[in-house]
Parts: structure tokens; sequence; C-alpha cells
């Protein structure tokens, strides 16, 4: 029992992480499924809607200061479909690639000219202090984060609104039509740029909660940008294509690279969860080159 | 009037081969490397050299290395600054568990321990295709960054984890003054460039390109996707060592691993993607843009009388490469290269654009 | 079109970049390596502006050192060691030369200590740097005032001990940045442990440092009695968030003095409340030396940062930094009789540098420093710090002055400079 | 620029031949094709003999494209075999396919659109070329000498397809006509042994078509290539094969010369309501 409490704990600690995680993910997915962009500025615009928001907040209501938010990242997603996405429309994935990372450094350079370089706290009231469950069967109990349940709750709700908005309306079974196929869809007379745009602004909704929850977690600064790189082996990991596969794409990396740093890291130097998702993410590639949810890659001759 | 063809005749495929054809381009890079070999060591002072010039030649050096990979056969990498880290500390553990090895085979051998390595990376790339493979790739940069931060084997066990290169001993010769230092980056750019033109232009470089351009038409002309990616890992991975061991060697003279981190890898991309993917020349011109924009940013304003803070320019710096980024891709994907051919047809018509 | 302009601008810009703006010979220049953006700016900047600030009072104040204008050139390293090399080359040769280099990063100082000893310029790293460094007969051009991270880990050590009356049997882990710095203090608090009988744990923690949550789980299971903080930047507040998420309490936890200030605790809010750490210097703006910055560069608009921000920890230790390297310029001016010094000279003034309690006094900087003295082979000059708590809304001091042991740590310093000499093949002066 | 150009003689003469149909060169046999539930190719069976010129024929979705993809290696079929000059293949890569001496092109043109003419040409020749990587990358001995010797060969081409002139253009700016025509330069310098061409004369007008016809006529005539065609244009196939297959919904519906063809009641059947051509 005093073994299974601390494996248990890891456990529960990653799959809250990687939860986080999949929250970035689903940004990634959400665009490549409607415009076959691998955005790499996914992180970017996390931070960028972080930094919007908690700066906002100081000087207005935060109800106000969110809306406001999500009118500023409707307006970046607006800016890149329209100055980035359309000129390049029709290129190779690689191109599309590189030139959302050219967005990634662009939005963490004007970030932080307007908003600024500091760490900022974003309080959502949510206590910080743990919970401890489980005391009667675990010695000090099971620890759980509540910033972490909140950010599970978060990322649940925002899921299932996803799920109802792609199911059951008329702009998200548009969209699923041209996730499936983009000349089908423009030529059954769907607008693709204007799809484009929701998606993107979509992602950038989804960036900005998934701010919001680390952001609560670790405070709002530059290094939030960086988790796009730790978004990146999770969406490997579940398929580019795939809601739920970047869900479980996420727990598994975060259950996976806690437990591995927890109980392999101190016999080889520790710091492993540095590149864990990787190297899994990798492994999984070389097996199944889809992802664990993926759609098959047929090569057509 | 000056930069014309006609009169020049090629009497043979052999002429018609060379790297430069026209009179006035082997005339021009003659010039170019007469100012770079006699005219820059007479003038330029110490700090153009050791601030500019050798980091300039380093990463173009690297740059070459990424732009075989990527311009060249189609394959992205995010990860060229962990092959640069893996020349590094090869070179420095060569250096100093092997002392009776000359300086320049330590080099060799670490840029071949790089290839080595690269290819081991490159091997999804059998499997798996552009994006994935880019995570392929950061997957070595990862592992790389922690292995000589957390293996402290590499490092010699020194408590700090940086580590300092030895002088720069070439059978007697000591590289120490900036502008030996200089010679020493320059002669390693000089036969980079052209191995790497020989290369594209020779059989292995056509097979490189044809799987870039289209793996499937490039097998069914007998080219086997295997080799023709796995040797272009190994070739860029050994170039990006090199520019490692020079990097760490030559122009940091100490280092850690951060040296070597991702940025590193996303500058080099920059300088690619801006000085041209497919271009030897547009990996010089990349690295040059890239390593003199910041420098320039810096001193600009103040020239003509604006003050920007120095946290204004450094996310200028951001803004600007970010921008240029996505400039260039949309409007030139061959980048600085590119414009500059374009110039010279231009010049080649000239007075006479029709 | 597209073409004439990028001809022009690539000829603009290589000439630009050839000459660079001229600085008037007759300043001193004060080089001053930054970083204002990405993940350590939010400790990067109040430094930066300390130093800015400082040196702009003097100039409005006193006309610069005793009349001499200094000149002042930022150049952002992003804390990146090429950079930081970069800005060091760029800047070395500037104006009449430069008078010293303060890095701010141990990465930086260790690719510069190979480099200044050519150029002949010193290296001011105030409260960190290489810990052997502070022995001047090998590092003539190290200058790691105030105390090294060797002394920091002893002060530290000596301070638990203190409270716990005796260490035998504890537990203490060190979480660190995964960097030459986070490094550092390691062999110090190794050999304290067989000294003292405690048990030592050292968690690497990864740059940026934004990744500590199974670091902090393990601390959950081992349940040390004390946590080091060696973290810099970002890493700080989300250690302290992640003690928090793990019930660890924060009056356990100890920074060192870079991961004790301001912006490490507050984006935690009241959670951090309890945090303590080293302080080589107290905060707070009501000393002389604030009241002359406030009057002569932000009532004239021309401060760097906010006013509200002068004091704050890392503010008052950029203008200490500021501080000591223009008195090692004073120092130089008196002994070499030159108006205008550079480094050369500057390294005389480091090594005759002596702080006593009048002439900070007359600085305006009276209860901000201690006496110091520097001599040739000691590069160090003081090794004292005091330990703060966060109370929440400020630092307040929950302990005394408490000085490193020198007898036990000149020792390790000599060893490891004879050892770096040796490999180094550097005669040690003898001083 | 290269008018003036004196070509050095062809390293090794090209013997001229007969126009005799030969031995079987490529057999198929009982070949089925199956993708998931889709069946392309059912139990179909042909040869082709060397020397040769084979028109596969069919409407759309006859699965003639499939066909090509099996021989040359891209698709692996179910069940059946190939024998290849006698010996049974067992499952292989394009590129093996490509060594063995099989040539191709595709319907939809498969050029390496960011070179020049000459360096897709001179791709074709990768299989010939021996020169060691130091060699390649000093530009030394082999290196050189190779280089020198395979443009010669494909300078040949050129002039044999009357591209010279475009010689250092990248092809991914040359016009729909001129690509097919470098497409089959480029499998020309393979010097296969069988060449199969996906509609070579798709979307072409009428005088390209002659010129199309004529290079293939050519091409079999003077190296002697054994040459296999998918063709939608009925005149063009019934006046330069030798033999003709027809497949239908992935059957073989007749084989035979194309007046056997022509007037077999099956292919008439299947071809009612179909546009010939």
């Amino acid at each position: 029992m005093a073994e299974l409490g601390p494996l248990l704990e890891v456990v529960l600690g990653g799959l809250m992480s990687g939860v986080l995680y999949a929250l970035v993910a689903l940004g990634f997915v959400l665009i490549f499924k409607a415009s076959g962009v691998f955005n790499f500025a996914q992180g970017a615009m996390v931070l960028f809607a972080a930094l919007s928001l908690v700066r906002l907040a100081e000087w207005l209501p935060f109800p106000l200061a969110f809306l406001l938010t999500i009118v500023i990242m409707i307006a970046v997603a607006w800016a890149i479909e329209r100055l980035v996405l359309r000129p390049l429309v029709g290129q190779h994935g690689l191109i599309l690639f590189m030139a959302t990372i050219g967005v990634t450094f662009f939005l963490d350079g004007f970030g932080q000219t307007i908003w600024g370089s500091n760490v900022y706290q974003l309080d959502l009231g949510i206590p910080a202090s743990p919970w401890f469950l489980l005391e009667s069967l675990f010695p000090g109990g099971i620890l759980v984060s509540p910033i972490d349940v909140f950010a599970a709750a978060i990322a649940g709700a925002l899921v299932l609104a996803l799920s109802i908005f792609f199911h059951s309306t008329k702009i998200g079974r548009a969209l699923r039509a041209v996730a499936d196929d983009h000349q089908a869809a423009q030529s059954v007379g769907i607008p693709l740029n204007r799809i484009w745009l929701i998606v993107w602004s979509t992602a950038g909704i989804v960036a900005l909660v998934a701010g919001m929850a680390w952001g609560s977690k670790l405070g709002v600064q530059f290094s939030l940008s960086l988790i796009a790189l730790k978004a990146l082996p999770v969406l490997i990991l579940g398929g580019l294509t795939s809601i739920p596969g970047a869900i479980v794409g996420g727990l598994i990396v975060g259950a996976g690279e806690k437990l591995a740093e927890f109980y392999i890291g101190p016999s080889i130097g520790g710091g492993i969860e540095y590149w864990f998702a990787y190297v899994l993410a990798l492994a999984v590639l070389l097996v199944r080159p889809q992802g664990l949810f993926g759609e098959k890659i047929i090569e057509r001759v | 009037m000056i930069y014309r063809e006609t009169g020049q005749f090629r009497t043979s495929y052999a002429e018609d081969q060379a790297i430069f054809r026209l009179r006035q381009d082997k005339i021009g890079i003659a010039v170019i490397l007469a100012i770079a070999w006699i005219g820059i060591p007479f003038f330029a002072d110490e700090y153009l050299l050791r601030a500019i010039l050798v980091p300039f030649l380093i990463l173009a050096i690297a740059a070459i290395g990424l732009n075989l990979l990527l311009g060249y056969c189609g394959q992205i990498s995010l990860g060229t600054g962990a092959f640069m880290a893996i020349g590094a500390y090869a070179a420095y553990n060569l250096a100093l568990r092997l002392p009776a090895l000359p300086l320049l085979l330590d080099f060799l051998l670490a840029g071949l321990i790089a290839a080595a390595v690269g290819v081991v990376f490159g091997l999804p790339s059998l499997r798996i295709k552009g994006l994935y493979l880019a995570v392929a790739t950061l997957a070595a940069q990862f592992f790389a960054d922690w292995a000589f931060l957390r293996l402290p084997w590499f490092t010699n066990y020194t408590p700090s984890g940086s580590v300092t290169a030895p002088p720069l001993d070439f059978f007697g010769w000591v590289a120490d003054t900036p502008r030996e230092k200089y010679f020493v980056c320059l002669a390693f750019a000089c036969l980079t460039a052209l191995l790497a033109k020989n290369l594209v232009r020779s059989r292995i470089g056509r097979s490189w390109m044809a799987i870039r351009d289209m793996d499937i038409a490039a097998e069914i002309i007998g080219i086997r996707p295997m080799t023709a990616k796995l040797s272009a890992f190994a070739v860029s991975s050994f170039v990006a060592g090199g520019a490692g061991v020079l990097w760490a060697f030559v122009h940091l003279g100490s280092w850690e691993p951060l040296a070597f981190s991702i940025d590193m890898s996303f500058r080099l991309l920059f300088m690619v993607i801006i000085g041209g993917m497919g271009s030897i020349l547009g990996s010089f011109l990349g690295a040059a843009f890239i390593t003199v924009l910041p420098i320039f940013l810096n001193q600009a304003p103040g020239l003509v009388g604006i003050q920007l803070s120095t946290a204004m320019v450094s996310h200028l710096e951001f803004m600007i490469f970010g921008s240029l980024i996505v400039l260039f891709l949309i409007w030139e994907p061959h980048g600085l290269a590119r414009l500059w051919q374009i110039g010279k047809e231009k010049m080649r018509l000239w007075p006479f654009p029709y | 079109m597209k073409l004439k302009s990028l001809a022009l601008a690539g000829a603009a810009l290589l000439s630009l970049v050839a000459v660079g703006p001229g600085v008037a010979a007759d300043t001193i220049f004060y080089p001053h390596l930054v970083y204002r953006s990405g993940a350590y700016a939010p400790n990067g900047i109040p430094f930066a502006n300390g130093v800015a600030d400082y040196v702009a009072m003097i100039n409005a104040r006193d006309g610069g050192v005793n009349g001499v204008r200094i000149e002042l050139e930022e150049c952002e390293t992003g804390y990146a060691t090429d950079r930081g090399v970069e800005c060091y080359e760029r800047l070395k040769t500037k104006g009449a030369g430069a008078i010293a280099f303060s890095p701010l990063s141990t990465g930086i100082t260790f690719a510069l200590t190979e480099k200044v000893p050519i150029d002949k310029i010193p290296l001011q790293t105030m409260g960190y740097g290489r810990s052997e460094s502070a022995d001047g007969r090998v590092f003539a051009w190290n200058f790691p005032l105030l105390g090294t991270y060797w002394s920091a880990a002893d002060i530290l050590i000596q301070h638990v001990a203190k409270i716990s009356g005796g260490l035998r049997g504890k537990k203490i882990t060190l979480v660190y940045h995964d960097s030459p710095y986070g490094k550092e203090p390691i062999p110090v608090l190794q050999d304290h442990a067989q000294k003292h009988g405690y048990t030592f744990e050292a968690i690497p923690v990864t740059h940026p440092g934004v990744e500590q949550k199974a670091a902090w789980l393990k601390i959950r299971q081992t349940r040390p009695d004390f946590v080091f903080l060696w973290g810099w930047g970002v890493m700080n507040s989300t250690a302290i968030k992640e003690a928090v998420a793990v019930g660890y309490p924060r009056d356990k936890m100890y920074g060192v003095w870079w991961a004790a200030a301001e912006p490490d605790v507050r984006p935690a809010g009241d959670d951090a409340k309890g945090y303590q750490g080293l302080a080589l210097h107290p905060a707070g703006a009501d000393y002389p030396v604030h009241k002359d910055i406030l009057k002569y560069v932000y009532d004239a608009g021309k401060g760097s940062g906010k006013r509200e921000e002068v004091g704050e920890v890392l503010y008052n230790r950029g203008m200490i930094d500021a501080m000591l390297k223009l008195e090692a310029v004073r120092t130089a001016q008196k002994l070499t009789g030159k108006k205008v010094v550079v480094g050369e000279d500057v390294r005389l003034g480091y090594e005759n540098l002596e702080l006593n309690a009048e002439r900070i006094k007359d600085l305006g900087f009276e209860g901000l420093v201690t006496p110091l003295k520097i001599t040739c082979a000691d590069h160090e000059g003081a090794r004292k710090a005091r330990i703060h708590q966060w109370d929440g809304q400020k630092w307040v001091f929950v302990s005394d002055w408490i000085e490193a042991d020198i007898n036990y740590l000149r020792p390790k310093v000599e060893a490891a400079a004879a050892a770096y000499a040796k490999e180094k093949g550097i005669t040690p002066r003898s001083c | 620029m290269l008018a003036t150009v004196t070509p050095s003689p062809p390293p090794a003469p090209i013997a001229q031949r007969q126009r005799a149909i030969g031995e079987v060169l490529l057999a198929v046999e009982n070949i089925s094709l199956r993708f998931g539930g889709v069946r392309a190719l059912s139990n179909v069976s042909f040869d082709i003999r060397k020397g040769e010129i084979r028109a596969i024929i069919g409407p759309n979705g006859a699965g003639k494209s499939s066909m090509l993809n099996v021989i040359n290696g891209f698709y692996h079929p179910q069940e059946g075999r190939i024998l290849w000059k006698g010996r049974a293949r067992s499952r292989m890569r394009p590129h093996e396919a490509a060594k063995g001496g099989i040539a191709r092109t595709f319907q939809n043109i498969a050029l390496f659109k960011g070179m020049t003419t000459l360096d897709n040409i001179m791709t074709g020749r990768i299989l010939k070329m021996r020169a060691s990587f130091i060699e390649q990358a000093l530009y030394v001995g082999r290196g050189r000498s190779e280089e020198l010797r395979e443009r010669d060969f494909v300078e040949r081409i050129i002039d044999f397809l009357e591209i010279a002139h475009i010689r250092h253009t990248p092809v991914g700016k040359l016009p729909y006509g001129l690509q097919k025509r470098v497409e089959l330069a480029r499998a020309l310098a393979m010097e296969p042994e069988l060449l199969l061409l996906d509609e070579p004369m798709a979307g072409m007008n009428l005088e390209e078509k002659e010129d199309m016809c004529r290079f293939i006529l050519d091409v079999n005539e003077e190296f002697g290539t054994t040459v296999a065609l998918i063709e939608h244009d009925m005149s063009v196939v019934m006046d330069i094969s030798d033999r003709v297959v027809v497949l239908d919904y992935g059957k073989l519906l007749a084989d035979g010369t194309p007046d056997q063809v022509r007037d077999d009641p099956a292919v008439i059947a299947a071809y009612l309501g179909v546009a010939h051509g």
C-alpha cells in the first residue's frame, strides 16, 4: 500500500498534465483537420491569448476582458487566414508548416511588445493548495491539485462543446465536409475561406482556454509558448486528425513521462521527461505511422 | 552590358557542366574569393572578424548542411542544433581522450560520428514523411540536449557542465588570433561549399532532388529511397557536425549544451528559408542575413535618431524574422539566392529588357 | 523594384554594421549585457533597470565619474551564451574601450572567462559566476564580488543548521536549474552533507523550468526537511507554485539570492507567503541613493522602468552592481591619473577597491551593502548574506548577516583554481 | 547556346535491328489485385514479347493503370505471379523493377519539377553511374568522367526528341506537351528493355500526337525497346501497336492483333456508348 500511494499520485498528476497537453493539441487537430495545416503557432497563440487576457483583466472586469480576448483571438485568426494561409493555398504541407513557424516568432515578439515580458499572475479564484483523498487508505493520502481538476473539467467541457458543434450544427457539418475533401466541399458551395476563418477562430478560443489553464497553473509568461513543443508528440501519438486521439495522446504522454521521470529518471541522470514524449511518439510512429487514432494514409500512385 | 554571355561559346559538355559557366561569374567568384582571402584579413578589425565573420562562416557551413537535407532532399529537420552539438562534444571528447590524434582528424571523426547519429535519426524518414519527420528530428534535438546535460561522461565530469576547447593546433600551427581563426573558418567554408556543390551536381545530388520533387517517380527510375534519404541525412549531419565543432572550438571556446539548443536549429532553418532552399549560395546569403540583422536592428535606429529600448529591439527581431519567413515563403520560396539570380538575369538583358 | 530596394537595404545594412554609431572618445564606455525578452526577462528587466538608472543618475548628478561622462550601451543576450559572446565581441572595443563586463549569466561567464585575459577586460560577476574565480591569482580578470555560489551554499547550510540545531539525519534537496549556474553549489552541498551528516539529493530542472511536476512529486514522497532552490527566471515562480500544489511548506524552502526576488513570488500570489531566500542586500527604496535616482532620473522622466518598481530586490542588485563597477573605475582613475580609463586600468581599480562604512554612506548605500575589500588574491571582497522571507507583500529579514566560512571555502577555491591553472597552463600570480 | 557543340562520338554503338518479335519478355499470370473490398484486377493473364509494341486498352476504371503499377512494382497483387524473362518475380519495389530494365511514364506527369530538363533526363542515368561518394564530392575520377559520358548519352536523347532548346529550363515551367516528352526522354535514358507508357498522348493536340507516335515508333525501331502503352485514342493504338490487350472491370476481355481485337464482339459490346478517343 505504501508503494501504491506514490504510484497513484504520479499517474494522477501525469494524467492531469496530460489534460493540459491535450488542450493545446486540440487546437492543432482542429486546424489540421479543416485546413491541412500543421499549425506550429498554436503554442504562440496560447501565450498570446493568455497574455491578452491577463493584461486586459488588469484594468477591465474579468468577463469583459475575457470577451475582448476572444475578439482579439478572432482578429488574430482572421489575420493569419488572410495574410498567411490564403496566399499559400495549395502549397506543400511543409511550406505551410514553416510559415506557421514564422507566425510563431511574429506572435512571440508581438505579444511581448504590446503586453510585456514579465510573469503575470492569472488568478481564477481556484485554491492552489492540494486536496488529499483517501487518507484512510494511503499514508498521507492521494494528492490532487484543484487547478488540475479545474483544467480537466474545462478540457472535458471543451471537448463536449466541440463534439456538439461538429456533429449538430450546420457549420460543424460543413467543417467535417471540408476535412474530408476540400475540393468536394468547395464544389457543393461551402466557402472555404469562411470555414477556415471559423476553424482558426475556434482554435484561437481553444488556445485561450488552454492559456487560462496553463496560466493559472504556472503564471503567464513567455515560456507558455514552449508548451507547443510538448503538444507535438501528443499529436503524433494520437493521430493528427483525431480529437479523441489528442485527448488520449495527451493522457498517455502526461502519465507516461511522469512515471518515467519518477521511476526510471533517477537511475539515468534525471530530466528524461524532457525527451520522453518525443521518443515515445517516435516509437509509435515507427509501428503505426498514422498514430493511434489517425486515419490510415493510403498512398495513390 | 558587362554581364553578358554573347560571344562565349562552350565547346564541350565539360565546359557546360562547370560550376560557373559564364566568364563573368568566374571573374566574380575570383574577386569574392580574393576579397575573402586577401582583402578582408587585411583591413577587417578584430570585431568584424570575431563577432561577425567567424560566426557567419560557421553558420553558413551549418546552413549548407541543413540545406542539403531540406532544400535538396526535401526532408525537414528541426534538429540541426543537435547534430552540431554531437560534432562539438565528439571532437571535445576525442581531443581529450585521444590526445595523440591530430586535431584535424578529431574534426573529421567528429563529423563522422555526427553523420552516424544522423543516419539513426534519419531512419524514421523511411516510414514517415514531412511533418512527422519534423517530430523525429525534434526528438533528436531534445535527446541530445538532455544527453550532453545529464550524462557527465560527455563533459568529462566537469562540475559545471561547461567544457572548454583545447587550443586550435593544426600540425603545429596554432590558430589563436582572430585573423587566424577567420582563415580556419574560411577554409572550411570554401571547402564545404565546393564539396556540397559537387555533390548536388552529381548523381547523389540528383537522386536527392528526385526524392524531394517526387519520391514515387524517383523510385521508378531506380533510386532507392532509403539510400538517398539516409545519405542526405548522413552528409547533412556530417556538415552540421563539422560546423558544430567550429562553433564550439573556434567561436565559443567554452560552451554548454544550451549553445546548441532548439533556438540554434530554428535559426538555421530561417537561414535556409530566407537564403534559399536548394541553393549553396543561398546558405551563405541566409547566414549573412540572420547574423547581421540583429546587429543592424541594434544600431540602425540610433543612427537615424530613434531611441528603441533593448527589449523593443529584441522583440522587433522576433517579429521581423517571423514576417520574413512568411513573406519569403509566399513570394520567393527560393529566397535571397533566387532574387540574386533574377538580378543577374536582368543584368544580362540590360539595357534591352525584351 | 523589389531588387533595387533590396540591394540598397543590403548596402545600408553592411555599412552600418561595419561602422556602427560612434561613441565619443572622452567618455567612459560601459557595456551592459541584458535580457529584456524571453523566458528570463522577468528577472533580467529589473536588474537591467537598476544598472541603467544608477548610471543615468551618476551622469545627471555628478556629470559622470569624476566629471567623465559614462556612455552605457545595452546588448540583448536572451540569456543565450552565443548571443552573449557576440555582444561581448561587439562592445569590447567600442568607444575608448569597455571598462568591464557583467554578463548576468553563468554560462556566458564561463565562455568569457577564456576571452577576457586576452582582451584585458575585467569580468564582474557579482553574486554569480565561477566559484573558483574568487582566487585572483589564477583568475586575474574575474571578480565574483560579494559572494560566489559556494559562499551562498555555505551560508544556507549555516543558517538551516542553526535553526534546526544541527543537521544530522536531516534531508536536504536541491532543486536546480540544469545549467552551469544551477550545478555550481552541488560540490559544496555534497561536501557539507558528509561533514554535517545530512542526506543530500539534487533534482535538475531543465531549461526554462516550467516542467517540475515529477520533481515535486518526488519531494512530496521523500519529504526533505529543507528544499534549496537554485532557479532563475520563470523556473522560480513555477517551483513555488508546484510546491503549493504538492503541499510542501514554503517556509522550508530557501532560494539562492537569484531565486528570492519579487518576480519569483508574485505569480504565486498569497501562496508564496513564508518562502525564504538569501539576500545579498535589502529590498526597498528608502535609501539615500534611491532618493537621488528618483530625483535625477525619474523626475526628469528618464527612468527605465516604473517608478514603483524602484527598490525591488533585483533592481537594487543592479544598482549595486553598477555602483561597484563605477567605484572600481573611480579607484582606477585615482591610481592611473587618467580621466578615461579602460579595462586594464579598471582591473587595477578592482584589485584596490575598498569600500568602508564611511564611503558606503557617502555613496548613499548605507545599509544596502556591507564593507568590502578586494585584493589581488581575493576577488570576492565580501561573502555575507541575510535570509529574508516573503510576507505576501514584501521581503522581511529573518536573520542577521551570515558570513560564509572562508577557512572552509578558501582551500576548495584554491584547489579548483589550481586545477584550472594547470589545465590552461596559467602560472598563478604571487600576491 | 549549345548550337556549336560538337558531340563526341557515342560511347557504345546502339545495335540496329530488324523489327522482329522475339520471345516472351514479360508474362503476367492470373493476377488479382484488391484494395480493401474493391477488385481492381481479377485473374488477368497476358504476355509481352521482346521488341513488340503492346497496347493495353479499356474503358475508364478498367484497371489499366493498376496493371502497369503491378508490373513495375508499385502494387503487389494478392494472387498471381509475374514472369520477367522467364523468371518468376517475388515482391519487388519499383526501384528494383527499374534495375531489372523496366521504365515508365505516368498519366499525370511525374517529373522532378524543381530540376531542369537536362537534370531530369540525367536522373535516368543514375543506375548506370558507379562513381564513389568521394569521387562525386571531389568531382574527380569517375565522378567527373561519368558525368561527361552520361551527359553525352543524354544529349543524344535530347537531340532525338528535339528538346535541345529547353535543356536548361526547369521542367515546371514547360508546357504540357513538352513535359510529356521530357518524361519520355527520362524513361529512355534508362535504356530500358521494357518501356511502360501510361497515356503518353493524353491531352495533346493532333500535331503533338503525331510527334509522339513518331517518337514511340522510332524508339521501338532504333533502340529495339519493347513498349507497353495505355492509350485511349483508338486510331493511334491500331496504327502503332503489334498486339492489343483489352481490359474491362479488371478482367481480360480480349487479346490479339489490332484487327482481331477490333472485330471481337465482346470488345464492341464493352465499348458501346463509350466515346472512342
